[in-house]
């Protein structure tokens, strides 16, 4: 299958989507300018036209309540947001408004609208530009939350998101967007509310999502050259979160971490952990772990944002101490030697 | 009420289309008492005539949203009287099953889309919804009708600029009725303020009447919109007063927030006195017809209670339902 | 020592600290109107002036804003907001600007700030009239939660969270206003990130907060003539969260329920059960519970709304189920009979 | 730059200030790419003369707020260039020691309060400022720099109603450089609107002229600040130009987001430029004597440079510190 990046399987999902229903469109700060949404939006307009890809002014709010507007009447609006701080603007609509409308109108209207939010760290962005906010958005009943880690994720579950009937917050960690992976060039859908095991093994869960996915995959490579064989899920949704399948791997394994994409105080992996704790509690070997994002406001100097982050290491060493062992550093890879940027062809400025 | 559609004479139809509405009104007031109508209620009285003014001139498919006072245009619009009360009473017959409450009135069949609580989170969402008109080429209009204290918030004021970037055909109307709950304009916009030139520097054109003369609003919106026949978005202020309490069945003259004087001076005001009167005088209504049409409206409005009140509750499982729309 | 309400309490905290400390100022929608904010305001502008004390255009983020630029120059204001939802509006500035700017000015500027929210449940609110956030605002660092049960509490918080020197958010469930409780006319401070340990036992912690705070009293009452002793926990603050005197109990219990004043799905109770898992999981005798509101937007019909809220009989039977013993529904007393009114006085309009 | 200081000639400072930002910016796009700065940067070459023209006009004591593009603002205001640079590497030196970066400087005692990336934001936090100087009645000034971008958004149409309502002293200088990152202004608003008519509509005074000329920016600075002694908020806006990058150090003309006639005839219109031409042709500068000034900001520029290179970051602790206030 050929490779492509994360950025264009989500261009690759949108342009279909355009293409086969002309009530879809894209609007957002920055959609139709040559740099596309870190390329995810290239070339949309030209392809598609102005009445379906466009700008707007930085009116994050009104936006919002205009694509609902929108999509009461039959359309299916997908909104970007370069960074998630510029959708907490937007907060009100989206959940007072769009999560709520269709329960509150007993079925008679529905808010099929995506909203894509980019999240995530990088270079000295500072504490007002890399939040991730996930669990914000699942406390909310009435919308979805979806976090694709790979692009083929990203190709199938962006399909699936804008088919779907409710509004559905699309979040994608700029660090993914650079990144390779197989894509099919058909149309696929990936189902809402699935989890995905990328790796079965018998000793422990470890759960994540998103970027976090792409470091745990290489964590569970060294864990298995330890001989610990882990089943490694990835959520892909957050909400519906598939608890099943969660509670079906630590039954079996009866150990569990989970990775969380942002902080851990009130986060997604508090909302797992005790998900577990309720329903397995007094069957683990060994207490449940969460690791994540530090919880401080994230500075901008890379020296102090380094120790935010959870990396290969944190993985490897947190499973590790389930089974009371310690992380030979010899078997760790050389960690990128710069950790305030994704890969080392990345120069800045943002 | 069928009745209304047989009535040729327009002059008439307004005059009993603010009647209808004040007399559901005072009737939900008297029965709010007995406690089984369980959601707060922000009653349009004094304020009927904007909403027959405008509505009056909407067809079936024009579309109108609202704020939390919606229940002038929800009836106005041509929402079913029953699918309302039994909204407010919580009950499956209600207009959204009792899920929504007076709060969020809702009847497609009539065009009435939404109507929510936030104040000016309806402004974008009607804008959308005109926008989405123009993108599918449907030339029906759509009205969103705010307060004038929704003209302080931060989205009214996106909401106009898109609107104008874009040329949606939104139709903006503005009920000034001075308050927003106990505050008086002057504790929230400055005397130097002017709503018109706000509006016009959007890019957009501001109409302003007597929201209290039926007439006047009817004839200034047709104006205005024929103006606008292009897809211009367009703005209208109606100053007017409401004679209740904010939320709720009564009176409030006791909280002295307001001057006795001020609520007297718009009572003589009255959009439906000063109108019957004329109608009355220039003898194109008489006694007698007006208390025929309003011993049938006292029936209708009596039986649509009857009904509401009988109505049965959904079920618990409907809980769980519609969170998510397949 | 004298009983008064829980607003007059909120309004003597209030009146303290602006006769004490005259750059303490109260702004909102209505607060100086007849109503007061539930009576928590009455006549402070009478008593303060209309430069300490006053309304304001609707412009929620706006005034949030505003309010920082005066606690960047040494102002404290207090903020309140009718309902959490109209608050949504102001997220940006509390979560982006507010919450991190102490941390991004390296400790140059602070926000002395108190933003009161009033949340919960009644009379046919609807989806948009009655939600509980707290979770939201706990996820994010430098941000206090603060949420008291009793009017004593509610005095005593108040004053410290005035006094505290960071942005607090000031929940108060609108049932709590009308509740009765012993008040010392003196001024005290209640310290912010600590617990209150209402009742004690041994054989089970109850943790619960705010509004359930006052059932889960009446719940313990009941279990203890079924000779179940509870460690009930009144949290207090929700962030800077308590986790030892969480842990202690639990050490001693061995048996846990947390009692939600929100949503439970990533919720409060989901980060309280999970600290619990990763520390003590293996030494439960039982598995940890959550019980909280039902994970839908709460309808305004009471019929329906009434299944969303957790009851004293709901407690009550959740803990027995941890012994496997049933509730004997004689012991119980009467419920209120109309579950979407605090007290029988209550006739709406809202 | 202690130098400025005793050069009397106003004129000859204004010059000297727009040179010293320009050269500063060069040298942050020159030095970029040793990728040792690492946070985003919004350069303002091509915009010196709205700071320069403002700044110096004010005193110390005087605050002023800026957003993401705030290079300029700062160093007109008579920010620390050290710890300026401090900031962009990251370092101790910093002026948030690292912990903001480039799109959140400050400098207390220069009255820089602060500056933020998040569009809108620091516009009502500047007017709280300006509200609590006037609670405290502390008469110094109060400015906030926005772009025209910022007037889009609803907090700023918030914060213009407070202001306007409260008679609040705050200035706010709007710079519409006609670009929000690569959009242009008739992509995002109406060719109806006008910024003038709505901020006169909220009730505030708004001036309006050349920001590429720093004479014509401190003329009507000081006419509108004068007209509005009395507390009033005042409003000025002035067209402008940035010629890098929206964020970045580089040219990126290559986009083709904008003609290149545009930028070049731009270009002509430097403030720098035309004004130095000036000074030059009425013989109140020569060209010695800039020469000299410009190798002293050359020292004083390269210096900073090497003290913040030189300089530590803060050590792990700290990470954990300041989260809160005592
Ligand atoms: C965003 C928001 N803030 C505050 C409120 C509380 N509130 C309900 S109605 C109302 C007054 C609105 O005034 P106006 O728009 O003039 O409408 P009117 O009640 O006069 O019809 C307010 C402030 C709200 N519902 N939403
Ligand atoms: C609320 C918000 N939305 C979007 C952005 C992304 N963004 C950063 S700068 C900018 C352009 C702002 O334009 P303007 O105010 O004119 O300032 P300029 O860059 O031209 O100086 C945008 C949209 C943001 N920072 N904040
Ligand atoms: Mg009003
Ligand atoms: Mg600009």
């Amino acid at each position: 299958m050929r490779e492509i990046k994360f950025n264009k399987a989500i261009r690759e999902a949108t342009a279909y989507c355009l293409s086969e229903d002309n009530m879809v469109y894209v609007m957002g700060l920055g959609v139709p300018d040559p740099k596309g949404i870190f390329g995810t939006t290239e070339n949309l307009l030209e392809e598609f036209g102005p009445e379906r890809v466009f700008d707007m002014p930085i009116i994050e709010n009104g936006a919002t309540g205009i694509a609902i507007g929108t999509a009461i009447m039959g359309m299916r609006p997908i909104i970007t947001h370069q960074r998630v701080e510029f959708a907490i603007l937007s907060m009100e609509q989206i959940v007072n408004q769009a999560a709520k409308w269709h329960h509150m109108t007993a079925g008679q209207s529905k808010i099929p609208l995506v909203i894509r939010m980019i999240i995530g760290r990088g270079w000295g962005q500072g504490a007002q530009h890399c939040q991730s906010l996930e669990t914000w958005f699942a406390h909310i009943p009435g919308l979805k939350v979806v976090s694709p880690a790979t692009p083929y994720d990203a190709k199938g579950l962006l399909i699936s998101s804008i088919k779907d009937n409710n509004p559905v917050i699309f979040f994608e960690h700029r660090w993914l967007h650079d990144t390779f992976g197989n894509v099919p060039e058909e149309s696929y859908e990936i189902p809402l509310g699935k989890a995905n095991i990328l790796k079965h093994g018998n000793d422990v869960t470890l759960i994540t999502y998103s970027y976090m996915t792409t470091v745990s995959l290489k964590a569970v490579e060294i864990l298995n050259k330890m001989n610990i064989s882990v089943d490694l899920i990835d959520l892909r949704s957050i909400k519906p979160l598939d608890y099943d399948t969660i509670i079906n791997s630590v039954q079996k394994t009866k150990r569990v971490i989970v990775v969380d994409n942002g902080w851990t105080d009130f986060g997604v992996s508090s909302e797992i952990i005790s998900d577990i704790a309720t329903k397995l509690g007094n069957q683990l070997k060994a207490n449940p772990k969460k690791i994540g994002i530090e919880n401080v406001p994230i500075p901008s100097t890379r020296e102090l944002a380094k120790y935010c982050y959870p990396n290969l290491k944190t993985i490897v060493t947190s499973v590790l101490e389930l089974f009371d062992k310690k992380v030979d550093d010899a078997i760790l890879p050389e960690e990128n030697g710069m950790p305030d940027v994704p890969n080392k062809y990345f120069l800045g400025p943002f | 009420m069928k009745d209304l559609k047989i009535i040729k004479n327009i002059e008439k139809k307004l005059l009993y289309e603010m009647y209808r509405i004040r007399n559901i009104e005072f009737k939900i007031a008297e029965y709010y008492s007995e406690q089984e109508m369980r959601c707060p209620v922000h009653l349009s009285i004094g304020q009927e005539a904007v909403a027959v003014g405008i509505c009056s001139y909407l067809k079936k498919s024009d579309s109108v949203l609202s704020a939390h006072r919606s229940h002038a245009h929800y009836v106005a619009k041509g929402g079913s009287l029953e699918k309302m009360l039994g909204e407010l009473y919580g009950k499956e017959t209600g207009c959204a099953q009792g899920k929504g409450g007076s709060m969020h009135l809702i009847d497609l069949d009539a065009g009435f889309l939404a109507a929510v609580p936030i104040v000016g989170s309806t402004i974008p969402i009607a804008v959308g919804t005109a926008w989405a008109k123009k993108l599918k080429r449907d030339t029906s209009k759509t009205v969103v009708f705010l307060g004038e204290g929704a003209t302080e918030t931060g989205v009214f004021h996106e909401s106009l600029g898109f609107a104008a970037l874009h040329n949606v055909p939104i139709i903006f109307i503005c009920e000034n009725n001075l308050y927003s709950v106990y505050t008086h304009l002057r504790d929230r916009q400055s005397p130097n303020r002017s709503l018109k030139e706000i509006v016009e520097g959007h890019g957009i054109k501001h109409f302003h009447g007597n929201g209290n003369s039926v007439e006047d609003v009817s004839s200034i919106f047709r104006e205005g919109t024929f103006e606008n026949e292009n897809n211009a978005p367009v703005f209208f202020e109606f100053d007017t007063y409401r004679w209740l309490e904010h939320c709720g069945p009564n009176y409030d003259d006791h909280l002295k927030y307001r001057e006795d004087s001020e609520v007297s001076m718009w009572k003589d005001r009255c959009p439906i006195n000063t109108f019957e009167k004329k109608l009355i005088d220039e003898g194109i209504l008489s006694h007698q017809e007006l208390e025929k049409y309003l011993e049938k409206l006292n029936i209708e409005i009596e039986e649509a209670f009857k009904k509401a009140k009988k109505s049965s509750f959904l079920s618990k499982e409907h809980l769980y339902e519609k969170i998510y729309s397949d």
